[in-house]
C-alpha cells in the first residue's frame, strides 16, 4: 500500500514536471529528459492527441459545409480555416499568454508572450501547441452559428477578439490557476477536456452572433421557421466522423500524460457518449416524423461527444451512456427552441455546443464516481451527487456554468454589436441570395456543377 | 414537321426510351431534367428535425422533332409507356417546327430528322 | 543467450498483464501501473491504433457512398453511421462479455455484462475499446452487400444480432480462448487481426443478406448483368485511402504491445499487400477492357489489406506482396462471378472481404515464417508450409475457414429469412426507384444539385 | 553537467541503435528490445508519425482533385493512388537499397535488394517504412504539375524512375550518408525532413514534365493566362487540412526518436509556418483584387509547410512563422510568373513545393538557432546566419539547393522528353477536351450529376 | 393555347413563382436552369490568384402553356414579379401550341391544361 | 421573329458562341446541358470491372431568338462553328415566335430582341 503512494506521488510528479518544468529554459530537450526519462511517452501522447484535435478543424469544415448551401461553400470553409491560420498565429503571440502564463489576482495570466525568453523550452511549447489546438476548436465552433451571412472581414476580427482575449481569459479562470478552478466548494470547477471551456464557450458567443445577425433570408415565412437543407449529407457525415476521431485526442489527451492508464477509460466513455448521442437524437425524430433523420443523427453525435467532454475521466460507461443519451435529446428540443424562438443557427451550434456543453458541465457534479482527481490520479478524487458527494461539485459547476453563460454571451454579443455599429457585419441582401462566394471570395464551391434555384 | 415536349415522370424515363425506339421514323431525341409543379403536391422533405414541402419535384423533360405523320405515333406511344393513372404523369405539348437542318451534312427538312 | 530467452518471458507477461491484470479491479489505474511500469506505451499504442480502426468507419463510409448512387447517398451513410452507434452500445453491454468473458466450454463468454463491478478496470475498458471498434468495422461491411434497397429498420435489427450474437461468438472461438484457437493442429487456429474474424465474418452475412434481398431493379437485364456505377470517385478514393490508413491501427495494433517491435514489420506488410492488391486489380482489367479501371484498383487494395490482415506478423515483405497481388486477382473474379451468378453485391463487399478473407487465413498456413508466435515473441512460432511446419497449420487454418463460412453465412441467412418472412426487408420497387433517401430518411444528400435520370 | 552529457550520449546511442542495428538480424525483435529497452516508444512514434505521412496521399488526393475539373477528376485519382501503389513496390524492391544501403563513393547505395537477408529485421523494416512514406510524397507531387493533359500509361513509367532512381540517388547524398551530407561547410548540407529531398525534388521534376507537355487546351488565349477553375473547393480544403494533419508525422517524426523532446518545438514550428503561410497568401491576394482568394490560401498554407519542413527542428517559433509568411507570398509571385512565363502547373505543384522548398533549404542557413544537432540533442548544433553562425551553413545549403535543381529538373527532363519521343506522353486534343477520364478510365467521376460546358 | 417561356434571374424565381400561383388558369409549369448571355455584363470570378470572366450567368427559364385568355395575365404577372429595372432581368418569349395532352387522362386541348 | 434550336457537341461550344457573338442582330442566347440520343452510338464505360453503354451522350442545347432577317446568318454560322463532319454533330430547329417582352423595359417584339 505504502509502495502504491509512492508510485501516485511519482506520477504525480512526472505529470507536474511535464507541465511546469523547473529548468530555465530548454529547448534542446536534453535537460527536461534527464530529469524525467519518462517523458518521452507523455510528449508521444499528448503530440498526438493534440494532431488529432488540430484534424478536428477538417471535421468542422466538413459538417459545416455540408450543413450550408452550396453557394455558401466557400465562404464557410474559408472562414473555418482561416480562424484556424489566424487564431495560430494571435495565439502564440499573446492568447496562451493571458491564458496559461503567471497568474495575476486569478484574473489573468502576465507572462510568456510571443513565447520568447525562457518560454523557449520543449515543454513550454508542448503545452503551447495543446493549448493552441483547444482555442481553435473553440473559435471554429462560431461560424456554424453565424453560417451564410456574416462579412468575412468581420470574422477576421472576431477571430482576433476570440482566440486572442474571450477564450484565454476564461481559460485562464478554469484552466491556467485562475480565481474558478480555486472555488472552495467540491474540488473546485471542473471541466476535464472543455465541456464548457472550448465548446459552451464558442456556443454561446455563436448564440450572440446570431442573435445580432438575425435570420438568414428566408428562414423564417409568416413567423414559420423554414428548413434550409445543407448541400451535402455525405460531407456532412464525413465532418462527423472525423470529428469523432479528433475527440480520441481531445478528451483521452486531456489527462496531459500516458502515465495516467485512466486514457483507457476516457476514451470509452467518449466513444459510448457520441454512439448514444446520435441514437438518441435518430430514435426522437423518428417518433416524431416517421424518418429516419439522419442529419439530426449527426447532430446527436457531437452532442454526446461536447456532453462527455467534461466528465469523461471521473465516470463508469453507463453513465457516459446516459450522459450522451440525454445529450441527444437536449441538442434535438434546444434545436426546435431555438427556431421557434426566431434564433437562426445554421448548423445548430448553438444547440450542440452550447446547451450540450453546459450540461456536460452538470454531469460531473452528478455521476463523478471518485477514481480520478484534478488530472491526477492520486487523490482528492472528484465526488459527484450519485456517489455520495454532495453537493459540492455540483454547486462548484453550476457556478462555472453561470460564469462561463454571462461571459461568452455578454463578450460576443458586445464584440459582434460593436462591430455591427461600426461597420455593419451582414452581408446584403443580394449577396445572401446570390450566395457569398463569389462576392467575397470571387469563386463558387463547384463550378462545374450545376446548382438548383 | 412537329416538336413533341413530354414532361414526365424521371422513374418512367427507361420505358418511355424503349417505346419511342420502336418507332421507326425517330431517330433521335434530347432530355433535359426539369423540375415540374402541377397538381401533384409536392413531397415533404425534413433537415434537422423540421419538415418543410418542396413544391417542385424532379421530371424529365423529352424533346423529339418528327414527321407530320409520325406525330401520331410518336404521342400515343409516349401516352402508353408514361402512364401510371395517378397525379403527376405530366403533359405532352405538340407545336410547329418551320425547319430541321442537320449540322453534319446541312439537309434540310424531313431528310434531317 | 539466457539474458535473451529472461527479456522474452518478461515482454510477454507485459503483454499478458496487460491484458489479464490480476487485480480485482482498479479504475484509477495506480495499481496496475506499479504492478507493471511499462504500461503507458503499450496504452499509448493501443489506444491509438483503435482510433484508427474507429476512423475506418469514416473510410467504409466514404467508400460505400461513392459506389452508390447519388439517391441513396443519405441512406448508405445513415447504415454505416448507425450501425457504429448501436453496436457500441451493443458490444458494451454483452456483446464484449460473450466474446472475452469467462470461458464456457470452449463456446461462449459469460463475464463482463455491461462492464459493471469488477470490469470497470483500465485494462478491461481498455481491452473493450480495444474489441469494440473491431466488431463495429465487421459489422459496417454488411452494408455495402445489401445497398440500395434494405430497409433502414431491417438494419437496425442486422445490427443488434451481429454485434450483439454473431460476431461476439465466432470472436470468442478464435480470439476469446474458445474451442478454435485450440484445436491441436499447428498453433491452433490463427487469425493475426482478423482476415476471418472480423472481415470475412461480415462478408458473408452480406452474401446472405445479399442473396435473400435479390438484386437490385435495373441490375439484370435479361439476365445479363448490367453495371450501375457509383455517384462519386472522388469520395470513393477518399474512403480508400482513409481505410489504408486506419489498417495501420487495425493491422500492427493488434500485437497489442508496442513491446513487440514486430508492430514495425507488421505495418510495411500491410501496406505492400495493400499495393500489390490495388495493382494486381488495376492490371487486370487493363488486360480486360483496354481501360484503366481505378474502381477496381480501389477495390484491389481493400482486398490486398483484408487478406494480409490474418497473416501479416507472421510473413516476410516479398510474401506481403505475393498475398496482396493474388487478393487483387481473386476478388476481380469473384466479383465478375458473383454478377453472372445473379447475386447483386453493389459495393463488391462480398468479393472483397469474404473471399479476400478465406484467402488470407490460409496464408497463415502457407507463409508463416517462423519468426512470431501467438502474440509474443516468445516460442512457439508458427510456421507454415513453404518454411517446412507441415501441414499442421495449414489445416488448423481450414478447419477456421469452413467453420467461419458455415457460422457467417448460415447465422446471416437465417437473420435476413426471419426478418423478410416477418415484416419483408426490401423497400418497395417504387421507393428503390426514387431512391431510399427521400422515403427512408426525407432527405436527399444532394438537395442543391441535379442529378440524372 | 557531466551527468547531462552520460544522458545525450545515452540518448543519441538509442537513436543510432534504433537506425542502425547491429544485430545479424532480427526479425523477432526481442534481441533488439533486450539491447535497448527504450525502444517502445520510439517505434510507436516512429511508426505512427509513418502513417500520418501516409494518410498525406489523401490529402494530395484531396487537393489535386478539387483543384482540376470534374472531367479528369478519375484520373488524377488514380494517379495519386496509383503511385503510391507501384512506388511502395518499387521502393521496397530496389529504391531503398539504392538509398540507404551500404554507401558507395558517397553516390549511391548498394545493399538491401528486396529486404532479402540481414534486411528482414525489425529496424531495417522500421526505416524501410519510414523512408517509404516519404518517397511516395515526393512522388506524388509531380501529378498537379502535369495534370489533365499527361497519358496515365506514361504516368506509370514516371512513377517507376522516380522511385526506384531519381529520389533514391539525391535522397542517398543528403539523408543516405552521401556527399552532400558531407560536405565541409557548416554541419553539411541539411535538409530536415525534406523541403528539398521531398518536395522541391517533386516540384522540379513536376516543372520538367509541365514544360514537356506544355500548357492545356484553353489556358491561354492569344497569349494570356486564362484561369480554369477547379471543381471543388471543399474537397481541396479537405485535402489541405488532411495534409497539414499528416504534416505533424512528416516534420516531428523525422526526429526518427521520441527521446528527442524536441519534437514538441518541431510540431509547433510547423503549425505556426503552415498559418502564416495561408494568412500570408491570403492577405496578399486580397491587397490585389479584393477578394478574400481562399484557393490562394490554400496553397498559402501548403507553401508554408514546404518552406519550414527542411528548419523546424533549428529554429524558434517567432522564425516559423516568418518563414511561413515568406514562403505564402513567394508561392504566390511564383505561381503568377510561371503563369506570364507559359508554364502551365494546373494545382501550383511547382510553386508551392518546388519554390518554397528552395526556400526551406535556405532558411537552416539563416535562422538556425543552435539547440538542436544532427538529427541528434547531441551538439555539434546547427547555427545559421541571424545567430552568429556565420556563412558556412548557409553556403551548404546553397551547394544542396543547386545540386537539387540541376538532378531533379535534369533527370526529370530527360526522364519525360524521351517518353515523349518515344511514344507520346499527351493525350489527344479530342481526349483533353472531352476530359481523360472517360478516355482513359472509362468512368466519369460523377455520372450522376451534369457538369457545365 | 401558347407557350411561355420566360427567363428570369434565378433570385426573382420566388416571388414570379408566388404571383403566378395566383393565376387561376394556370394550374402548371416546368422550371429549368439555364445559362444566359445577353446585354448585362459577366461575372469577374478569381481562382488561384487569377481573375477570369464569366460570361454565362445563372438564369431560370420557366416553361408554361396557357390558354390564350390567360396569356395576358401570366405575361403581366411575370413582368411585374420579374422586375428590378437592372440590366439582366431577362426575357418572354411566346409561341403557339398545337396540342397538349395529359398523360394520366389522355384528354387534350384546353381541358388537359 | 425565328427561335433557333441548336444542339451540338459540348467541345464545340466554345467556337459557336464567338461566331454568335460576332452577328451584330444577336445580342442574346440561353444555354442548356441536354442529354442526347440520335444516330452516334454511345460510349462504352465500365464500373467495377464490368463496361456498360451509356446511350445518351451530353450535348449542349443552345436556345436563340433572333429576327427574321437574321435568321439565316444564325443558322449558317452555327453550322460553320459546330460542324466536324461526324456523326453526333447536332442539329437546329427553326420555330415560330409570336411575341418577346423585355421584362426589364416591358419592350415587345423585334426591340426587345
Ligand atoms: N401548364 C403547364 N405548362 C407547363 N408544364 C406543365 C403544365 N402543367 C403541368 N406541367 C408539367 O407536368 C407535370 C405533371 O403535371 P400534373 O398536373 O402534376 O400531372 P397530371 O397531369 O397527372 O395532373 C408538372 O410537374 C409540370 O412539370
Ligand atoms: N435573343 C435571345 N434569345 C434567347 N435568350 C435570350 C435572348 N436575349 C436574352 N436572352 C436571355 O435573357 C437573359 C437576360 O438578357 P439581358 O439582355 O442581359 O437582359 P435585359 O433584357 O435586361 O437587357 C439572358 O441572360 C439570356 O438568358
Ligand atoms: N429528332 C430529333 N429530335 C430532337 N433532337 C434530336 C433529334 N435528332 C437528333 N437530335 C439531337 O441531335 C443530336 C445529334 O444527332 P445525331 O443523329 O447523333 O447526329 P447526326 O446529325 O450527325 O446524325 C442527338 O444527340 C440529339 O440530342
Amino acid at each position: 500500500m505504502r509502495n502504491l503512494y509512492k508510485y501516485l506521488i511519482y506520477v504525480s510528479l512526472a505529470t507536474f514536471t511535464c507541465i511546469n518544468s523547473s529548468f530555465a529554459r530548454d529547448p534542446v530537450g536534453a535537460a527536461t529528459l534527464k530529469e524525467n526519462p519518462n517523458l518521452p511517452v507523455d510528449y508521444v501522447w499528448i503530440l498526438i492527441c493534440a494532431f488529432l484535435v488540430m484534424f478536428m478543424q477538417a471535421g468542422f469544415a466538413m459538417l459545416e459545409s455540408g450543413f450550408c448551401r452550396a453557394k455558401n461553400v466557400t465562404n464557410i470553409i474559408a472562414k473555418n480555416l482561416i480562424d484556424f491560420c489566424l487564431g495560430s498565429i494571435i495565439f502564440f503571440a499573446f492568447g496562451y499568454a493571458l491564458m496559461m502564463g503567471d497568474d495575476w489576482h486569478g484574473l489573468i495570466g502576465t507572462t510568456g508572450w510571443f513565447m520568447f525568453g525562457e518560454y523557449y523550452d520543449v515543454s513550454k511549447y508542448l503545452n503551447m501547441f495543446w493549448m493552441l489546438v483547444f482555442c481553435a476548436t473553440s473559435a471554429t465552433i462560431v461560424s456554424g452559428a453565424v453560417a451564410e451571412r456574416l462579412k468575412f472581414g468581420a470574422y477576421l476580427i472576431y477571430t482576433l477578439v476570440v482566440t486572442g482575449i474571450i477564450y484565454p481569459i476564461y481559460g485562464h479562470w478554469a484552466w491556467g490557476g485562475g480565481w474558478l478552478s480555486k472555488i472552495p466548494l467540491g474540488l473546485g470547477f471542473l471541466d476535464f477536456a472543455g465541456s464548457g471551456v472550448v465548446h459552451a464557450l464558442g456556443g454561446f458567443v455563436g448564440l450572440a452572433g446570431a442573435l445580432v445577425l438575425g435570420p438568414r433570408y428566408g428562414k423564417y415565412k409568416n413567423g414559420v421557421p423554414q428548413a434550409i437543407p445543407g448541400h451535402s449529407v455525405s460531407l456532412a457525415a464525413l465532418g462527423v466522423l472525423i470529428l469523432w476521431f479528433g475527440w480520441f485526442g481531445f478528451n483521452p489527451g486531456s489527462t496531459y500524460s500516458a502515465h495516467h492508464l485512466k486514457i483507457s477509460i476516457v476514451a470509452l466513455n467518449t466513444n459510448l457518449a457520441a454512439a448514444a448521442g446520435g441514437i438518441s437524437a435518430l430514435l426522437i425524430s423518428y417518433f416524431n416524423t416517421g424518418k429516419w433523420d439522419i442529419t439530426m443523427a449527426l447532430n446527436g453525435v457531437i452532442a454526446g461527444l461536447v456532453a462527455i467532454t467534461a466528465s469523461c475521466a471521473w465516470v463508469e460507461g453507463w453513465a457516459a451512456i446516459l450522459i450522451g443519451f440525454i445529450a441527444g435529446g437536449l441538442m434535438y428540443f434546444s434545436v426546435r427552441l431555438l427556431d421557434s424562438a426566431g434564433i437562426d443557427d445554421p448548423v445548430g451550434a448553438v444547440s450542440v455546443h452550447g446547451i450540450c456543453g453546459l450540461w456536460g458541465l452538470l454531469t460531473v457534479g452528478i455521476f463523478a464516481d471518485g477514481t480520478y482527481g484534478v488530472y491526477s490520479v492520486e487523490p482528492p478524487y472528484a465526488v459527484g451527487l450519485l456517489y455520495g458527494g454532495g453537493w459540492g461539485q455540483f454547486l462548484a459547476q453550476l457556478v462555472g456554468l453561470v460564469v462561463l453563460f454571462i461571459w461568452a454571451f455578454g463578450a460576443g454579443y458586445v464584440l459582434f454589436k460593436v462591430m455591427d455599429r461600426l461597420f455593419g457585419i451582414r452581408v446584403s441582401p443580394e449577396e445572401e441570395l446570390k450566395g457569398l462566394d463569389i462576392y467575397e471570395h470571387g469563386v463558387p464551391a463547384y463550378p462545374d456543377f450545376y446548382s438548383k434555384v | 414537321m412537329k416538336k413533341v415536349e413530354a414532361i414526365i415522370r424521371p422513374e418512367k424515363f427507361e420505358e418511355v426510351k424503349e417505346a419511342l425506339k420502336s418507332i421507326k421514323g425517330c431517330s433521335g431525341m434530347s432530355v433535359t431534367r426539369v423540375e415540374g409543379h402541377g397538381r401533384q403536391k409536392g413531397l415533404v422533405e425534413q433537415f434537422r428535425g423540421r419538415e418543410f414541402k418542396v413544391e417542385f419535384l424532379p421530371k424529365v423533360k423529352i424533346e423529339l422533332v418528327c414527321s407530320d405523320e409520325d406525330l401520331k405515333d410518336v404521342v400515343d406511344s409516349i401516352l402508353k409507356s408514361a402512364y401510371t393513372g395517378e397525379i403527376g404523369d405530366g403533359k405532352i405539348f405538340i407545336s410547329e417546327i418551320l425547319d430541321v437542318v442537320r449540322i453534319r451534312t446541312g439537309e434540310r427538312g424531313k431528310e434531317a430528322l
